[in-house]
């Protein structure tokens, strides 16, 4: 562990921002919330920030990203890997923990250059909690701090911010600020220790599960009859709970063509499991035709299906659906709550 | 498939309505010189004195709300093979539909004060498709240059535009606005505070029509610091029960609410009240 | 696949032949540009692509036995992109990915007797099984055929279908819902379930594969349990919607109350025994 | 030449909206010569009852999709009227740069896309892509520079967001300021190529005049758009809140939209009124264009307008580069992106008047206690010219009709309708309304 006065952090940010050929991104406020967002100042960076409205997946899986670009005149077709080069400061344990559940699907599923490389070209800088958001349950479900996952990691411990190194990535980074780093001693060490022990304090309290209980809660309640109806009851199907959620990855891929009808790129864009035609084929048939069986079916993936697959539980907690759904229905700690104390009862 | 050699013709057409989609092909500058390598535009009144009785696809802007034009709609769709409906007001009624719900005398009335008997037109402003089939529709007051050159792109190619049939929220989300209703935090909280403990919101709350109307327009008005109006139409299923409780919820009373849903929503609406 | 290699761009194939079965289903014949072999089993898929158009996930209708190093396709014009193939002439070429998926178990059969229950378009991912089949007759035991259609001018690969009826050692029953006055037609009238009772079947020996319409399954499956064959000698063929084909885009996921399954990898094809539970599947 | 003339030019072309000529003579004599608006009604009068005072610029902005900017500006004054609702300077400033957008590609349009036409000979401008491609993509870029400044200020080119009661709900950048006046500054030569054209072209327009009144805004500071005080080229000048004095609607038979009078039996608004009445505060450059076509006020022909459009758009392009300065100098107050100022509600009525591209603008509404409109009037600037229509025609008809072949009156006389820029849809409304008593 490291430590580096604020004021030299600060300088050593812009310093990147002026000289590094990599684009900087960093959080900073966006009206009253926070967003991912490439930094032209180090004034701006909020490492105090609660939650992003986004998570930095954006980064890594744009929203529309093209895959391939074709003329059809000449019947050609070419791979397109647009990768930009990034710094990103400020990512909190639970993003980096929802980073590392992408990783596998992208890489043990088959390797997805278009996803792997531009995480390979990013240096990720973590900051532990300072402020949480008032739904996040990150502490719940074991996500507020991480020992993996990132090249860097802060702290805050007052006038300075310590320092942790996570891989080699953030060493050579660190090097740029070689001179301005402190060794740290006891007192930083302690400080540190005692951050991270007050962070269970920043979370709500409510919820009543325990993560690992979850694959088993939902199997049963796959068939409850009703449960799944009135959790839905008043959802708009906008795909809010999905697009927000740092580890929702489904997409769509479409052709956009220009209008002289010769060139033209095939997209993959977000989607959402909870849009009504996302199990739509053609004839019409839809395998989730009714809002309640897509509830369910985002419940079943964030609980249970990538917990088969890669033993991971898909929800980091950060409450980002909780907060942002709009008839305020998505909060997976109201309906794990619900089931645990269901299964109580019984 | 290659545009054949024949370039398919084009024409434009208008009734009620404010132009600014036809205005938003003109405002396409260059890309207007690529559009006619490709088509043939015939008839387009806006910008263009030529006009043929001959073409394969029309474009028909703005409402319909009287005999004279019905009629004229119905010799169009007689001649073209593809008419397309370019923008709100001929897609679902539009803007022009807030006088719908208005009794017609008063709207009459207020408009044309003891001149009312000189003006001829019907008690409702009325979507294309309510006249005649259609084969198409450019959502958005106005249209967005995009979709329409995906829908002429299709039209072209022979296949199926890709319309969203998802809401608003969606491209919201993806352009990583501050939501509408998550502005005001405060003021919110005060709001839904009053209204459980006295059973009515203190303030006009935030409005925003996004989760229940169709996307397409990349979320223009919110990324622009405005709200959602609702001017591409209802998605296919909307569930707008759960948005109203939503905007009473934050502080709209019911009239509001109605206000909001007949800015542009007003004839669907009483489409879908027909269906059931 | 070399990990420079980008998931999502399609080979070039080239139609090579192409075929009208029905009004609107046509055969393709494809032949990769590179020379390559297509390497597919039975019953796995492939992502076609239109460049401008899109992509569509389409079964291998060809044997692995037959015809190599060319491959076919049964498509069905439905959509965009099977309206655009439909337009296209052979000389042109298409994008390939694939093929995809899970097939039918070929080993696992082997030495049993089959049953296979085709609806409609179903016939395209059991053509490839059957044939395949039927090159290896000799380690396959009785083999049941049976075919339905909506009416008798959507019966496909004539040819073929009044081979299997001439050979001595297929049983084969084509159907059809309903045939009109005027066309002649010699097979059964009525739904394909009304032909599985009278298929005589070895419950130790027989496995059943079955490929139609998502509403044809409710059925076949009841019939089935009346004649008592065990689930796990059930295969089914699945239709999902996918945008990828390899498992990424999420489309095609089927839950079920224990797990759950992806179409594109841990099917399409499907031992009934495993998915039974699944509210969603069937 | 004609002694019996058939004119019947039903949907006249490269306007705004629908719009007939008839004309009839026989044996020299003219028996009919109209002007007929047969748009059908839209009753925005009456659209905008019930509403809130947030939405009626959204509302009433889709009376025109052409002159959005100007009827969303004019409907915004006119809450703020009603409402003592401030914006502050730097709003102001903003506000006028996207009325200049909106007036200069509104004029781009017209002069390059509809009028030169008619002056190369051409039905539409489509031809000009293969016969005069670099006039015709010197004509592109200004029009896009002019849909860019309105993006980049009102959020969208038609039916702008950014402008709401109050000011604005996000405002551009320091950096997308000098960027744009950089493009601004940029156009000098495209500016002088189209006045080329137009140069080379202007022998076409019919050599044309009738005396006639004119009325626009006029300012103190500088040259009227965005406020000022109503001016007439016969009675002076008037207050903005007695509008209904000087427009005086009235019905005709031939006509969906009103035609207006005031001191004569018609008067002009557009550009041309505003260069006559305001010829003085124009940027040098733009007089200087003004000089070379020998336009001087008072000028009475009403062909005259095209040109008295590139004067404005010349006009335009210096103004919008002398507001950016003054914005840069000032250091640009930043907002939040999603803004929205508090306003305290209250009844009243208020008058805003505008001069959109087409002529003078007025929004008028009356709202309750609760922000909620009561009674709402617009009085479009195309409706204000039909009467001039008409009487132009009446005067130009007699003049040629022994003269010409019937085609060539023909063309004079959508020429001279074109000139006039007619906003045919939005000007099909309103006659009277009754006022709700404060
Ligand atoms: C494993 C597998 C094997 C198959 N084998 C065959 C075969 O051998 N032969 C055959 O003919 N067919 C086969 N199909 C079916 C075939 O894939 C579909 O008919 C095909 O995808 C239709 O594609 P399209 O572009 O023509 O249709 P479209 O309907 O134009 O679109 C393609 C797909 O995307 C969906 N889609 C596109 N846009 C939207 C939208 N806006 N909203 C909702 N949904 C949308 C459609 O529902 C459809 O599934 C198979 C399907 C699967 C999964
Ligand atoms: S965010 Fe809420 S309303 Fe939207 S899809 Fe998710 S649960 Fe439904
Ligand atoms: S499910 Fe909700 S709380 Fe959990 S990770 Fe996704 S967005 Fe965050
Ligand atoms: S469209 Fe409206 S409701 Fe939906 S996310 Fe955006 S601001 Fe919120």
């Amino acid at each position: 562990m490291k430590a580096i006065g604020k004021a030299e952090f600060s300088n050593f940010v812009d310093e990147l921002i002026a000289d590094d050929p990599r684009e900087v991104i960093g959080v900073q406020a966006k009206s009253n919330k926070f967003a991912f967002d490439p930094l032209k100042s180090a004034e701006d960076l909020r490492l105090d920030y609660d939650v992003t409205i986004l998570p930095p997946k954006k980064y890594f899986m744009p929203q529309r990203e093209t895959l391939v670009k074709y003329n059809t005149n000449e019947g050609e077709m070419t791979a397109v890997n647009e990768v930009i080069p990034r710094i990103i400061f400020g990512i909190h344990p639970y993003d980096l923990i929802a980073i590392q559940q992408m990783d596998k699907v992208f890489e043990e599923t088959h390797s997805d250059e278009n996803y792997l490389a531009k995480r390979r070209e990013s240096v990720l800088v973590g900051v532990n909690m300072k402020n949480a958001s008032e739904w996040s349950f990150a502490h719940t479900m074991g996500t507020a701090t991480t020992d993996s996952g990132y090249d860097l990691m802060l702290t805050d411990i007052g006038d300075k911010y310590a320092v942790e190194i996570g891989s080699v990535k953030g060493s050579e980074l660190l090097e740029e600020a070689k001179s301005q780093l402190d060794d740290v001693g006891m007192e930083e060490i302690e400080k540190v220790r005692e951050f991270k022990e007050e962070l269970p304090d920043k979370f709500r309290d409510d919820p009543e599960f325990d993560p690992f209980e979850l694959p088993r809660l939902l199997s049963e309640y796959y068939g409850k009859d009703g449960f799944w109806e009135e959790n839905a009851e008043d959802c708009l199907s906008c795909g809010t709970c999905n697009l927000v959620c740092p580890t929702c990855y489904c997409f769509d891929v479409k052709d956009v063509n220009d209008i002289t009808l010769t060139e033209g790129e095939r997209l993959r864009t977000w989607d959402g499991c909870m849009l009504e035609a996302f199990a739509q084929v053609a004839g019409d048939e839809n395998f989730r035709e009714e809002k309640a069986a897509r509830y369910r079916h985002r419940y079943m993936r964030k609980g249970r299906y990538m917990y088969n697959k890669f033993g991971d539980i898909a929800c980091v907690g950060c409450g980002r659906c909780s907060e942002q759904c709009v008839p305020d229905i998505a909060d997976p700690v109201d309906v794990f709550n619900q089931m645990k104390e269901g299964t109580n009862g019984i | 498939m290659k545009p054949e050699s024949v370039k398919p013709k084009v024409a434009f057409f208008d009734f009620a309505g404010c132009e600014g989609d036809q205005l938003q092909v003109a405002n396409m500058e260059e890309k207007i010189l690529d559009l006619i390598e490709v088509v043939d535009v015939v008839n387009f009144r806006e910008i263009m004195t030529e006009r043929s009785e001959d073409y394969d696809i029309a474009f028909v802007e703005g409402s319909i709300a009287t005999d004279h034009d019905a009629e004229r709609l119905q010799g169009i769709r007689e001649n073209a093979s593809w008419v397309v409906a370019l923008g709100s007001c001929a897609a679902i009624g539009g803007i022009n539909s807030i006088r719908n719900s208005q009794p017609y005398d008063l709207v009459q009335d207020r408009v044309y004060g003891d001149d009312a008997d000189k003006i001829e037109a019907w008690d409702v402003a009325k979507p294309i498709d309510a006249i005649v089939d259609v084969d198409g529709y450019v959502y958005g007051c106005p249209i967005n240059q995009d979709e329409f050159v995906h829908v002429v792109e299709s039209l072209l190619q022979g296949k199926d535009p890709n319309i969203p049939t998802y809401p608003v929220c969606v491209e919201c989300k993806m352009n990583e606005n501050v939501c509408v209703f998550a502005r005001n935090p405060e003021k919110n909280a005060a709001n839904i505070k009053a209204a459980v403990d006295n059973g009515s919101p203190a303030e006009s709350g935030p409005f925003c029509l996004g989760p229940v109307t169709r996307a397409g327009c990349d979320s223009q008005c919110v990324n622009e610091g405005t709200t959602c109006w609702g001017c591409r139409g209802l998605v296919p299923n909307p569930n707008e029960n759960a948005h109203q409780e939503v905007l009473e919820k934050y502080g709209l009373s019911v009239d509001e609410v109605i206000n909001k849903f007949n800015l542009y929503f007003g004839w669907q609406q009483e489409e879908l009240k027909n269906e059931q | 696949m070399e990990s420079n290699d980008s998931l999502f761009l399609p080979e070039q194939a080239r139609i090579i032949g192409e075929r009208e079965l029905t009004s609107n289903t046509k055969l393709f014949d494809l032949n990769f540009e590179n020379g390559k072999e297509l390497n597919h089993e039975p019953g796995q898929f492939v992502e076609l692509s239109i460049a401008g158009i899109g992509e569509a996930p389409i079964s291998v209708t060809s044997s692995p036995t037959r015809g190599t190093p060319s491959f076919e396709l049964c498509v069905r014009a439905v959509g965009n992109v099977t309206n655009a193939l439909h337009r296209m002439n052979v000389g042109e070429t298409v994008g390939i990915r694939g093929p995809f998926g899970t097939g039918f178990p070929a080993e696992e059969l082997k030495g049993h007797d089959l049953l296979f229950i085709a609806g409609g378009l179903g016939i395209a991912p059991l053509r490839s099984l059957i044939n395949y089949v039927l090159d290896n007759r000799d380690d396959y035991n009785e083999i049941n055929i049976l075919y339905g259609c909506k009416k008798p001018c959507e019966q496909m690969f004539e040819d073929e279908v009044s081979n299997w009826a001439r050979r001595q050692d297929i049983y084969h029953e084509a159907t059809v819902d309903y045939c009109p006055d005027e066309v002649c037609w010699e097979g059964n009238v009525g739904v394909i379930t009304e032909l599985i009772p009278g298929v005589d079947i070895d419950l130790d020996e027989t496995y059943a594969v079955v490929c139609g319409p998502p509403v044809m399954y409710k059925f076949v499956l009841q019939e089935l349990e009346k004649k008592e064959l065990p689930h796990d000698q059930i295969y089914l063929s699945l239709e999902r919607r996918m945008k990828c084909g390899i498992g990424e885009c999420g489309h095609c996921q089927i839950n079920g109350a224990e797990e759950e399954l992806y179409a594109c990898q841990d099917g399409p094809v499907f031992n009934y025994e495993r998915i039974k539970g699944f509210e969603e599947a069937i | 030449m004609s002694n019996n003339v058939n004119i019947d030019v039903e949907y006249l072309t490269r306007v705004e909206g629908h719009g007939n000529i008839k004309v009839n003579a026989a044996n020299g004599k003219i028996e009919q010569c109209e002007w007929q608006v047969i748009e059908t009604p839209r009753f925005f009068e009456s659209m905008v009852v019930d509403h809130s005072f947030k939405e009626l610029h959204h509302i009433t902005s889709r009376i025109c999709g052409i002159c959005s900017i100007g009827h969303t500006l004019a409907s915004l004054r006119a809450t703020e009227d009603a409402l003592d609702i401030d914006i502050s300077r730097q709003d102001e400033l903003l506000r006028k740069l996207v009325l200049h957008a909106e007036n200069m590609q509104s004029h781009v349009l017209h002069v390059g896309y509809l009028a030169l036409p008619d002056l190369m000979g051409t039905g539409s401008v489509l031809p000009l892509a293969s016969s005069h491609p670099e006039e015709l993509k010197t004509v592109i870029r200004l029009h896009r520079l002019s849909n860019e400044m309105s993006e980049l200020i009102g959020g969208r080119t038609t039916h702008p967001q950014r402008l709401i009661p109050g000011g604005f709900s996000k405002i551009p950048t320091e950096e997308e300021l000098v960027d744009l006046r950089e493009k601004l500054k940029n156009s000098t030569n495209d500016l002088t190529a189209c006045a080329d054209l137009l140069a080379e072209t202007a022998d076409g327009f019919p050599n044309f005049e009738r005396e006639t009144e004119f009325i626009s805004l006029t300012s103190d500071d500088g040259y009227a758009l965005y406020d000022g005080i109503i001016a007439s080229t016969d009675t002076g000048t008037y207050p903005v809140e007695d509008y209904l004095g000087v427009t005086n609607e009235y019905v005709v038979e031939q006509s969906t939209a009103k035609f207006a009078r005031n001191n004569r039996q018609s008067y002009m608004v557009g550009a041309l009124a505003r260069l006559n009445n305001n010829y003085d505060q124009l940027a040098p450059m733009a007089k200087g264009v003004a000089e070379r076509f020998g336009l001087k006020p008072v000028n009475h022909n009403p062909f005259m307008n095209n040109v008295a459009q590139l004067v404005e758009v010349v006009h335009n392009v210096r103004d919008s580069i002398k507001i950016i300065d003054t914005l840069l100098d000032e250091g640009l107050e930043p907002q939040d992106d999603y803004y929205e100022p508090e306003i305290d509600v209250k009844p009243g009525r208020g008058v805003g008047a505008v001069e959109v591209p087409r002529g003078i603008l007025f929004h008028d509404y009356t709202y309750d206690e609760n922000g909620i409109c009561t009674a709402g009037n617009c009085v479009i600037p195309t409706n204000q010219n039909h009467a001039n229509i008409q009487k132009d025609m009446e005067k130009m008809v007699p003049n040629v009709i022994n003269m010409k072949p019937e085609d060539e009156i023909k063309l004079d006389l959508e020429m001279l309708v074109r000139a006039y820029d007619p906003c045919i849809s939005c000007s099909a409304h309103h006659l009277d309304v009754e006022f709700v008593d404060d």
